[in-house]
């Protein structure tokens, strides 16, 4: 099955409707170490993502991607708006204008993504961010669409978990010291989220 | 969750109107995207001051827009920093050639936000500065955290740069004001209870009956610390005392005392706390020159208190006492 | 109990000291017996407008020492209304031979401890008189109840009669006009929570998630009523169309609306509930010319609010815009 | 035994005892139905009270009641502050500058600190304040000072006990209506709890 701009469109929503299954979630996640808000913006955001898709789906896959990222950039705010957003944009520039997707476009997009995060927010593996769930996903690899979606969403979560005996040293968590150990962190559970919504919707 | 909301997806936009409504002769709202800017904006020749955050902090940042502070802020979702669109369109409304000025507490969201909002006006060819707030010292500012808060001092920034460029000084100048207060300002705050977010519904934290939270911030973030409750004279102590060491702050320095409501402390106390600091500050030999008593940074209901100390100089003292005519901040004028 | 307090007993004389360190430059607290005058009292000649009250409802009464509003203000316990040597201490300090004029909330303990200081006071030939304030719709005024309380309302009081004293209005003027405000003015309030007196330790009523009182008053004394808890429209229609029928206000009326925190609400919820009020009055064609919105009549922490109406002619427009320079009041000076 | 200065400032520091031994009493019946205060501001004036006693005792008994009335008048405020200071400053009116208390005189003072509550007060028996304890114990009789105080504490206590159902209609529970009613009155419960400390000092 080729992967159009459609079936990006599709995952996509998939997603957002992920995030709003698990908005609750990740406020209670982002309660515990940050200012319990991480579920609601990007529900909020990806809201307008979905308002925006159903309307009209942009002609490439590269063109949805940039559609996500300029709607969570002016919807979310907060650190997750402007990190997803660039993520997102990366990834968008990564596909240029391709029709479709590619596996070979999907993993260079995972990387534009990481790199674009990394730039952006200048956090390292180990300082309990998304970075520590997109890192490991952003090394997926795989002959299908499908495959590499699946090696990255489990990899985006093994990741996540990692974060919750790590000290935060970026973001809000960061404030709490010693104290943020013991919790996971809200970016890296939404970025497997994310990532493994991505992967369903590959899979079916 | 008790409030005087309707939806809380609804709160910030909803407060705005009545904000909009209550001080039409200072500013006007703006929606999608949400602004306030002052009402006689652009001032053409004027250095634009501009600040903006997470709502939920009111009177910051809105109810300080006006004359002699600041010329627009950029509300955000509740403790959410604010987008860059809302920040470029209010800069675009405010915009007087002269230049713009953002005053940014330092938070990862509202750094990021706002520096995606500059680049983007920096390309529309508008000569835009950003000075980052970060006068908490309940954080430790290393490598390896995402640097101190800024919490109180916000309001001596925003009201001493907004006296500059209400006199007409040029960018270069405010920015430098700007940093030199930041430089200068120092605080702590703490809490006896949580905020709730609309949106959320529930305390951001539960603390025992005997517990506060020292070190806190002004997001409901928990503090760097969980103590057993004290009485006032230790409550301030213990935020005086990190104050003091920090910049540090010696004998004969002459400083603006900024007793700040979290919000839910009812002024009775906050005052009560007041006394306690002046008179502490007096046995130092620290002259307390100027005072600001009330809630002016706070988190929503949450009950607590902030110090901020400002050491002054003439200069500071002249701009601070300039007439300042906003909904939350009103002399001479 | 969580407050930033030391001793109980010690609350009020400790938060009078900050109030006076705080606001050295517009008025003098003086102990045993606690008074709040005004740093250039006593002005020849001017009539002296003293009011007074029980503490907790912080800034009334002593935030409204200055110039334009009151000459002086008796602080009494925690709720509980001055002693009669207060009255008394506060008025001889004040009194600049013009006469004075003794606001008064209307509550029994304020109305038998004003009547006492005011019969020794005219014993001692001091030309003293009395209006009582008793804006609250909520209470039916009636031979079966102590009448209406003071609420709200008796900042507008303070303010107009304040302003006409200022100006040189001799003591029948500011009698007169303290009535026709009182005659003019109508309040109702409610509440999601209740607040804490220092010196009981625990709140003053208990109430559901799910519950507020409606027609509360500022003690802590249980409202009225109890009712599930309304939005923000439900609430504000509540308090507004109670307010309205009563005096009543018509079409065409132009009026001051007061919307006021008991303490513990956030501005956020403030301006929100001030939006819906004046949006309510827009509709039913009554034009609001001014506007109060803040934290100014206060229960402690208890989270609530109350609208105050005060119907305007060109007179207490005039009055209401003129100057006043007090701790939490300032505009024009 | 004589009733002296002395023997009244003695019943007066018991009564100021028993007020401090039932402030939280009293601050519970006036949270239900009033502010809180009630038990709080006896018990502050009442310290002054004792403080005063213990440093010099007046000369007569009408001079200890006037020293209790000015005190309360000065430290007490809110409604208890003034009417209870009118009492007494009546009761010591009534004593005039007699060097001992007697039976009538005991009776006389009694039915003038009614008489000042009231006069002050304006209530009326049934309105669920202090009158509805004060009434019945000044219509009390008997031969010694002792029997009368010891009728007039019952009778006050029975008094107080009458306001449980009442609806207020005079002070602060006034505004509760409808809800005052099933709570006892605090002013009427600290009127029981004085006339019963008197009662027990002229009993030992
Ligand atoms: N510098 C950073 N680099 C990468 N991710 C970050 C950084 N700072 C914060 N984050 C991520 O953002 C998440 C918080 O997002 P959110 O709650 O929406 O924003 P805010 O902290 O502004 O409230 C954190 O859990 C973390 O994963
Ligand atoms: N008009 C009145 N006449 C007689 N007693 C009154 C009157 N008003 C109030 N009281 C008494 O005063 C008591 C309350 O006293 P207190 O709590 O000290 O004063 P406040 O009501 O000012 O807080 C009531 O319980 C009642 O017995
Ligand atoms: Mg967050
Ligand atoms: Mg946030
Ligand atoms: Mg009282
Ligand atoms: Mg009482």
């Amino acid at each position: 099955m080729p992967c159009d701009a459609k079936s990006v469109a599709a995952a996509v929503l998939s997603a957002a409707d992920t995030i709003t299954a698990h908005r609750d979630e990740l406020v209670r996640l982002d309660q515990a170490v940050g200012d319990g808000d991480h579920g609601e913006n990007l529900n909020r955001g990806f809201g307008f993502v979905r308002a925006a898709l159903e309307k009209s789906i942009p002609d490439t896959p590269g063109a949805v991607l940039k559609l996500v990222a300029t709607t969570l950039i002016a919807k979310v705010g907060g650190a997750a708006g402007p990190l997803y957003g660039t993520a997102f944009l990366r990834a968008a520039t990564a596909l240029g204008d391709a029709s479709e997707l590619t596996a070979d476009l999907l993993v260079a997009a995972l990387r534009a993504a990481l790199s674009g995060v990394v730039a952006r927010g200048k956090a390292e593996p180990g300082d309990k961010t998304m970075v520590d769930a997109l890192t490991p996903a952003a090394d997926a690899t795989g002959t299908t669409i499908a495959d590499i979606l699946t090696a990255a969403a489990a990899a985006a979560q093994a990741g996540a978990d990692s974060t919750v005996p790590l000290v935060a040293r970026k973001g809000r968590a960061s404030y709490l010291g010693e104290r943020s150990a013991g919790h996971l962190d809200p970016g890296a559970r939404s970025t497997a989220l994310l990532l493994n919504a991505f992967a369903k919707a590959a899979n079916t | 969750m008790k409030k005087i909301i309707n939806e809380p997806a609804d709160v910030v936009v909803e407060a705005l109107r009545g904000l909009g409504l209550a001080h039409a002769d200072l500013l006007r709202v703006g929606f999608d995207p949400e602004v306030v800017v002052r009402v006689d904006a652009p001032r053409p020749g004027k250095v634009a001051v501009v600040s903006g955050g997470g709502s939920g902090h009111e009177p910051l940042h809105g109810g300080f827009v006006g004359r002699g502070m600041l010329d627009a802020a950029c509300p955000g979702a509740v403790f959410t920093s604010p987008t860059p669109d809302q920040i470029q369109a209010a800069v675009s409304q405010v915009d007087g050639g002269a230049g713009v000025l953002l005053l940014v507490k330092n938070y990862t969201g509202d750094i990021l936000n706002f520096e995606t909002a500059a680049e983007l006006l920096a390309a529309e060819g508008v000569d835009v500065r950003t000075v980052v707030i970060d006068d908490d010292v309940a954080v430790q500012d290393s490598l390896y955290t995402a640097g101190r808060r800024g919490v109180g001092g916000t309001v001596l920034v925003e009201k001493i740069v907004g006296a500059a460029a209400e006199e007409g000084a040029g960018l270069d100048v405010c920015e430098r004001l700007a940093r030199v207060v930041v430089a200068n300002t120092r605080s702590m705050g703490m809490a006896l209870t949580a905020p709730t977010v609309p949106h959320v519904g529930d305390p951001s934290f539960t603390l025992g009956a005997d517990e506060m939270e020292v070190g806190i911030g002004i997001h409901g973030e928990p503090g760097r610390r969980r103590e057993p409750l004290a009485d006032a004279t230790g409550i301030v102590a213990g935020l005086l005392d990190p104050i003091l060491s920090d910049l540090p702050f010696t004998v004969e320095d002459r400083i603006l005392l900024f007793t700040n409501s979290m919000g839910g402390t009812p002024l009775l106390e906050l005052y009560l706390a007041h006394g306690i600091a002046e008179e502490a500050l007096a046995r130092k030999g620290i002259r307390v020159e100027r005072k600001l008593v009330g809630p002016y940074v706070t988190s929503l209901e949450m009950q607590g208190m902030s110090l901020t100390l400002l050491r002054l100089d003439d200069e500071l003292v002249r701009l601070w006492d300039a007439p300042v005519h906003t909904p939350a901040l009103r002399w001479g004028a």
